[in-house]
């Protein structure tokens, strides 16, 4: 019985020792009429060797594509000693640290992962993950109508820059609460919030979203946006990509008195894309917000003997203490992916992350340069990026997709659908992983497909 | 030593950094205009790749884990993860692929996304499951969300705004009352009998036009059948109420009997329990909802449907109705691919003799206990999947109480049963063997068990010592709360 | 620096500790005129991120054929768990237990691998492994040639039916030390040894050699060929497949006292084909040749307070203790296989070896009805084998080969060039991992292109 | 606990079995025919995976290993394995290549290991290189094989039969007598100077027509630099002998001196050293030699040849001379790959570079030692990438032996060094730190030994009862090699 221990002698024995006669006596208080007749629908089991060879097959079915995407996932190299770390037994098939004394491993490595997000993002504190960066953000906007106790209308001003997946997510999660989310447009030439647009009195507002690289890899003006929303007695909630945070100005020093919230999608940091997970969101903030934070936080103290130890704390957050008066009702959160990423920082380093971010930032020049020499696609925003940037083509961009899939290049994403205003509009990227043959390659074809499409 | 410590200025790790970039922090190697760059370097580790690989390695092996010890976690479901769910999951196929590749790119992902939905019906007798909740607290709010869409629809879409209250049961999971405050719903607390099943008296005094659904699991946290689940279905839905069903307790009943069929409207799945995906220190968990007809329109997306041998991702383009996505994308794709590749290697008759063993396996441990004076919380029911020892004699007559008993544990080189929940058994150990453990295994815990009862009575103080043999004796958790010390200050 | 730790600052510390101004001075003790300029021909370094694609590209160039060749390699499953556990750091990344209180992990696990090896052959012990398959059988050679006190001509006979390459493994490490192997030709019907061709007085022998399953997959008469061996004074060396033994009579059993001393490849207990290595070398042996045996051997002691532990022993019989009257030069050998192999037997148990090694047998069985019934090819050899068998096509062997190779099917391997009698001659496999349509695939291929090039 | 202890009869891994087949091992569920069947069932363990997988990773935690502890165990260079060198080695499209597969489907392995041919090359100097040698001794074996047959084939083919001598040091391994013996040549020992080095004297009056070959290692196990080697080259080439290049210890001169430029005729390397593969609790390792202009006719097979940008394979088939091939197949593949993806990581400079360092740590360490009044074996020499104290005063004064030492040490949390080799220093701790350690380990260490050194002054019996952290105290080797249990009886 694959996974299952027990010979028929076990069984015969426990039964005895229970005093029933079968398993099958064991389930007596399911009322008759309820039990099932087994499944159906379900399989026929099979062996560890057949479900490798059809698990095989499934993936070299979607066989490794030359990967221009990003979006909110990006494509980085990862140490190999990432995951072969992070998989070994004593990491993967632990549970949450209610024991630390049998947590020591998981506990320390979690505090080591919030001093060195608190340092990237230039907060306090930072909490053990959420779930991803878009629901982050849904705790994040749940946090500072918590936070901002001088606010009581519970508005977000959510600019249109921010990720339209995130948005929908933090619409979805938070408008039972009875939330509103306002949008502010953004500048069709920067592709920016641009400051000057921004309301001169904008009335009682819990917080302000900033994305920093926005979604189309823009950089905001993120000084004066700060400033601004303290001015209005609105916290600032930093939406940023923590690769970037090596290169780009910490949240914590943004404006006057720097944002009050931080999060964000933590794949770039040590996790592979797989179809969108898992992958871990963080979320850091200043100390004086700790106890509205949601998720699990972990502190340092000292045990009976006064040697140093881990410890979960402030749990009169959470739900298991708190129950329907809890910060989230998170329980479960990415312990795996956090565990990957604390890996991957230490092994890249402040250095090596700062070369992941240049690389990345100067590949995506290239490709954008490559592209526009092409004539055959031009960019759509002159503003300085992080490492995407929107590129509007001559051709369809469904056409150019199926053209370039079929050779194996997934030429980046299509936005149309969230920005019809943008026409025929690819958000692109090139992280630290593509050569320059890679980003040849794709300018080329891009010019070939267009020639064939156009003379077709 | 934190890695902190090892660190030194300079270290730098060649082999993990791309060729031919400058380092300097200050330097503007890019055309990026100063005004938007860092000046400080953040506080990451500056170590080789060997003292990181050194480093994490030996922490690891501070943790108990299930490849290491018996871990019956009570309401966790702490059983074998097949190393072949882990290795198969990470075949580059399915680790390079960008969640927003077309169709035509991803065949092989939808197809194994595809088939577990199916998979994931039949287990559960809902009529249709949307894979994409994060974790079993994601997939209650994806529930109760739905259930609020649900009554918004009603009177030809003038919605039902009487029904602001979740029912849910004193023994529920802290996740269920918090939940329903996400969700914008007031929680009302039902009592449980002495039996342990819903006081069905005081259910009925507590539905009416406000109530918009009540949260069970069934087998629910206190480790027994409720045995009257259609007339609680039956109540609740008279009043015209929704029953959610917390699915963290499926382990017990797969095959045996199916949610869809007890009555109820929607269900989350924990893919990290019941489907034995790793729990990974802390997650990631998976929480698939399935529900019955009448909530299909409000399912999250995306999920994935199938077309004449195509498979195709739907979102919220074509389900106007649906309460939307949850996750940037489709949830937690690398959990669902170790769970369908765990479902497949179970099969149908797997899956059934999982119940039955996970139940065998509770039930001999409950005797066993019982037999060797242990105090059971519900000692005229039959154990489910798990079962609860309440030690407050020993907490009365030796002031050594569960905390106590579960420090004692480790030492003895058992993880410690769930303690303290649900909260109306006083001094509580919540034990879930699962089915994956040998007679051996629990005889060993049962032997340690009767140990510690001995020393309580010969020597509590030992015991509330405990533990002795871990790398670190019994931790203040008053200073950490206290004293908050949440980073490394150097 | 890859892989190096220091800092500029540290070298400067750690020079002056020393007292010298240079790390160059370090090596002022070489002369001079013998300083090398550096490197000239290997490539200059490059990240972990550029090297995993060039090594992806590379093992995706020889990709994944479907393979019927066996002929001293298999293709078996192998579980996940199997190399998950063997690659962990512990196991991975330790030497030789020289220190036994801190190698218990792998003392033990040796011990137990002594345990099933021995019990699987049938013999009293086991060490702890050697290179491979062929060059166990050379040192089998020379310990039996140490063990028959009573041979004094160093002469072994050596069946054809023996792998060729072990045979000439065999004698390139045994030449030196004046070692004649005399050859027994075999049966052209049966493929085996005809004890009938066995010579009436073969006068003074040190070894009989027997395989068995032998090289063409045949199975020999052990019982007759064992006792023969004994009658005349020999030792008898059994070469065993491992994979086999779950189902054959185990060396232990042969004839009337069994064989003295069992060696052979481990290759097919867990260690995958990967162009030929690493795999190990199994030698188990009678009680009282233990201290003629080659390599480590792990023995049960107790510890100064009494407790049970695990220590290497009978170091006296090895090259660091004897030196140049050591029963072998080998020091390192194959550790990590044999934690491969000891935990792939833990994983299939005794049933589940069984079944592989049926499976593999019925599978080879159905390949050779499916490939007779193509009418292109026919069997060999009319004896019972195990999950080999030679066939014999109509076509070129050479020109099947490429044919079948350049749609990625390796139809088995070659052995005209040691069997020149044998004509166009393959020996095929099909193991436990082949499904029928596999078997299909392959049969109906032949039928296609012995179609299309006799039609040619 | 041993495996068999958890084992129960009759309990079976399903997941693991070939479906549809018989188990019983008693029927003839094949056509072969019962005389060749076996009747018994062997001992192997019956446990489930999870089983499996639990006793055997908490077995891996009973071991030090490079990735938990500093290793500096003299003579091993336990260096850091780069952990991508294993995936990447274990890619399927290399696992799955059948040995035997043509080189049209060889391609990009055959690649590979013409590039590290290449390198290996450049590395020593030598003129051409087979891969092909297990271990450090079956390449020794390789090389003294190819000296024989030099030899053999002098004279016109008629040979040079006088030559039955090979001379090795005193301080050399264990493994270069044994290879002389194995081709059947007398070991003569020449002895070394106070200085470490051979005495030049000793080998003038050792060689002579007799003399087939000397074994060198440079530096030599003594960790100093073999000063006058191009003397001793001479002498013995003179003498009509060829000298021998026991790579044991390139990592100390790598792009600093090549064994090539010595007048070595012949060099064994060893990958899972020099070129840090795995040791994995013993091996596997990989021990490629390298040959001078005359010896190239005579090197084992397989080798792999590069014709107009295709690999192929040499076999003995092409190559008359050569002394044959050493294992079935190409030797230790996949630890060759992972060799070649380090040589590719650190490339030309990163080579040298591990010498450097691998050097500085040794003289640091020394010198550390030295000032804190330990006595080195050579403290007139440099150290190489390795040194020698000698604590026979220790042994004298307290007796406290260079064994308590190393048994002390564990509960420091260091691995001992390489003990009571060379056999020619009394008390001896050949200690090699190798290039990836940080100066805080190496002055950790040096701080437990002066630690030790204070106990034996005030509590012998404390270090002579070492080690008391570990999972088993001192284990008594002559109860083991006396009373002889190898296998488990049940
Ligand atoms: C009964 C019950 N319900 C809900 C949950 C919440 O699931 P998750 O932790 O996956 O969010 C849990 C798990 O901890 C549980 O035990
Ligand atoms: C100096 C020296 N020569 C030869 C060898 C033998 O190498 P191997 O163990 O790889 O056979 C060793 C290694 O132990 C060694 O240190």
């Amino acid at each position: 019985m694959p996974f299952i221990p027990h010979t028929e002698e076990d069984v015969k024995s426990m039964l005895a020792a229970i005093g029933v006669e079968s398993i099958e006596n064991l389930f007596d208080e399911i009322p008759a009429e309820l039990r099932a007749e087994g499944l159906t629908k379900v399989p026929e089991g099979v062996s560890e060797m057949e479900i490798a060879r059809i698990m095989h097959g499934h993936a070299e079915q979607d066989s490794r594509a030359l990967c221009f995407a990003g979006a909110g996932a990006y494509e980085h190299h990862i140490p190999a000693a990432v995951w072969e770390i992070t998989t070994r037994g004593e990491f993967y098939s632990a549970y949450t640290p209610y024991q630390a004394e049998a947590s020591q491993g998981t506990l320390q490595l979690l505090y080591e992962y919030q001093t060195m997000m608190a340092s990237l993002t230039g907060m306090d504190i930072s909490n053990a993950s959420l779930y991803d960066g878009a629901s982050a953000l849904a705790e994040a906007v749940l946090m500072a109508i918590r936070a901002n106790r001088k606010s009581k209308l519970k508005r977000i001003l959510m600019p249109r820059t921010v990720n339209p997946k995130y948005r929908k997510v933090a619409h979805n999660i938070c408008k039972g609460q009875g939330i509103t989310f306002e949008e502010l447009d953004f500048d069709l030439e920067g592709g920016h919030i641009n400051p000057g647009s921004l309301p001169k009195d904008p009335g009682d507002i819990a917080a302000l979203v900033i994305p920093q690289p926005n979604y189309f890899g823009v950089l905001e003006d993120i000084d004066v946006l700060t400033d601004w929303a303290h001015e209005h007695g609105a916290l600032v909630i930093a939406v940023v990509n923590p690769t970037s945070l090596a290169l780009l100005k910490a949240p914590g020093s943004w404006g006057e008195i720097g944002a009050d919230i931080t999060c964000g999608e933590g794949q770039p940091l040590g996790a592979p894309l797989s179809s969108g997970g898992p992958y871990f969101g963080f979320m850091a903030c200043r100390e004086k917000y700790v106890r509205q934070m949601p998720g699990r936080i972990i502190g340092r103290t000292v045990d009976l003997d006064g040697k140093e130890g881990f410890t979960l704390t402030l749990q009169a957050r959470e739900q298991h203490i708190r129950r329907s008066k809890a910060t989230s009702n998170i329980c479960t959160n990415q312990g795996l992916l956090v565990t990957a990423a604390t890996i991957y920082m230490s092994l890249v380093g402040p250095d090596g992350l700062s070369k992941v971010a240049k690389a990345s930032h100067t590949n995506t020049e290239n490709l954008v340069k490559k592209l526009e020499d092409t004539g055959n696609t031009r960019r759509l925003f002159n503003r300085p990026f992080f490492h995407e940037s929107v590129m509007q083509f001559d051709l369809q961009t469904d056409e150019l997709m199926k053209a370039m899939s079929a050779r194996s290049i997934l030429p980046g994403v299509i936005i149309s659908d969230d920005y019809p205003e943008l026409g025929n509009a690819i958000l692109v990227c090139a992280t630290e992983t593509k050569t320059e043959a890679d980003i040849e390659m794709y300018s080329d074809l891009v010019a070939k497909i267009t020639k064939d499409l156009q003379s077709a | 030593m934190l890695i902190f410590e090892q660190s030194r200025t300079g270290r730098v790790n060649t082999a993990q950094q791309p060729a031919n970039v400058s380092s300097d922090i200050n330097t503007a190697t890019t055309d990026i205009p100063d005004e938007f760059l860092r000046t400080d370097k953040p506080l990451l580790p500056e170590v080789s790749e060997m003292q990181a690989v050194r480093h994490y390695t030996k922490l690891s092996t501070k943790n108990f884990s299930i490849d290491t010890h018996f871990y019956p976690l009570g309401s966790c479901t702490m059983k074998y993860n097949p190393r072949a769910c882990n290795t198969l999951a990470m075949l580059p196929g399915f680790l390079n692929r960008h969640p927003d590749s077309p169709a035509n790119m991803s065949q092989g992902f939808l197809a194994c996304m595809y088939d577990l939905q199916e998979i994931l019906k039949d287990v559960t007798g809902m009529k249709e499951v949307s894979l994409s909740p994060m974790a079993g607290a994601q997939g209650e709010f994806a529930g109760i969300a739905m259930i609020r869409a649900y009554h918004d629809a009603q009177n030809g879409g003038k919605g039902d705004p009487e029904r602001t209250e979740i029912l849910v049961p004193d023994a529920a999971h802290g996740t269920n009352p918090a939940t329903a405050t996400m969700c914008n719903f007031k929680v009302r607390e039902i009592p449980t009998n002495s039996d342990g099943d819903v006081d069905i008296e005081a259910l009925k005094e507590a539905v009416g036009p406000h109530t918009a659904g009540i949260m069970l699991t069934n087998p629910s946290t206190l480790g027994v059948f409720e045995r009257r689940i259609k007339e609680i279905a039956d109540i609740v839905h008279k009043a015209g109420g929704l029953l959610y069903y917390d699915g963290a307790n499926l382990n017990a009943i797969l095959g045996k009997v199916k949610p869809g069929d007890m009555g109820f409207d929607v269900i989350h799945m924990n893919l990290h329990k019941t489907f034995s995906t790793p729990h990974g220190g802390g997650g990631p968990g998976a929480g698939p909802v399935g529900v019955s007809e009448r909530l299909i329109p409000f399912l999250p997306v995306p999920m994935v449907t199938k077309v004449a041998d195509e498979y195709h991702i739907v979102t919220e383009k074509s389900n106007a109705l649906s309460i939307g996505r949850l996750s940037a994308f489709m949830g937690n794709a690398g959990v669902l691919l170790r769970a369908y590749i765990y479902a497949r290697l179970l099969g149908r008759d797997g899956m059934t003799r999982v119940a039955e063993y996970a139940t065998l396996n509770a039930n001999y441990m409950m005797k066993k206990l019982e037999k060797a004076g242990f105090e059971l919380a519900f000692p005229n029911r039959k154990a489910t999947h798990e079962f609860i020892v309440t030690l407050k004699k020993q907490a009365k007559e030796h002031n050594v109480n569960a905390m106590d008993f579960a420090k004692r544990l480790l030492d003895y080189g058992y993880h410690a049963p769930t303690t303290y929940f649900p909260l109306l058994v006083p001094e509580c150990f919540l034990i879930e063997p699962t089915e994956t453990e040998t007679q051996d295994e629990l005889d060993g815990f049962i032997a340690a068990m009767i140990k510690i009862q001995k020393e309580a009575e010969t020597d509590a103080e030992k015991v509330k010592g405990a533990p002795y043999t871990l790398p670190v004796r019994r931790l203040d958790d008053v200073k950490a709360a206290k004293e908050l010390d949440l980073t490394w200050k150097g």
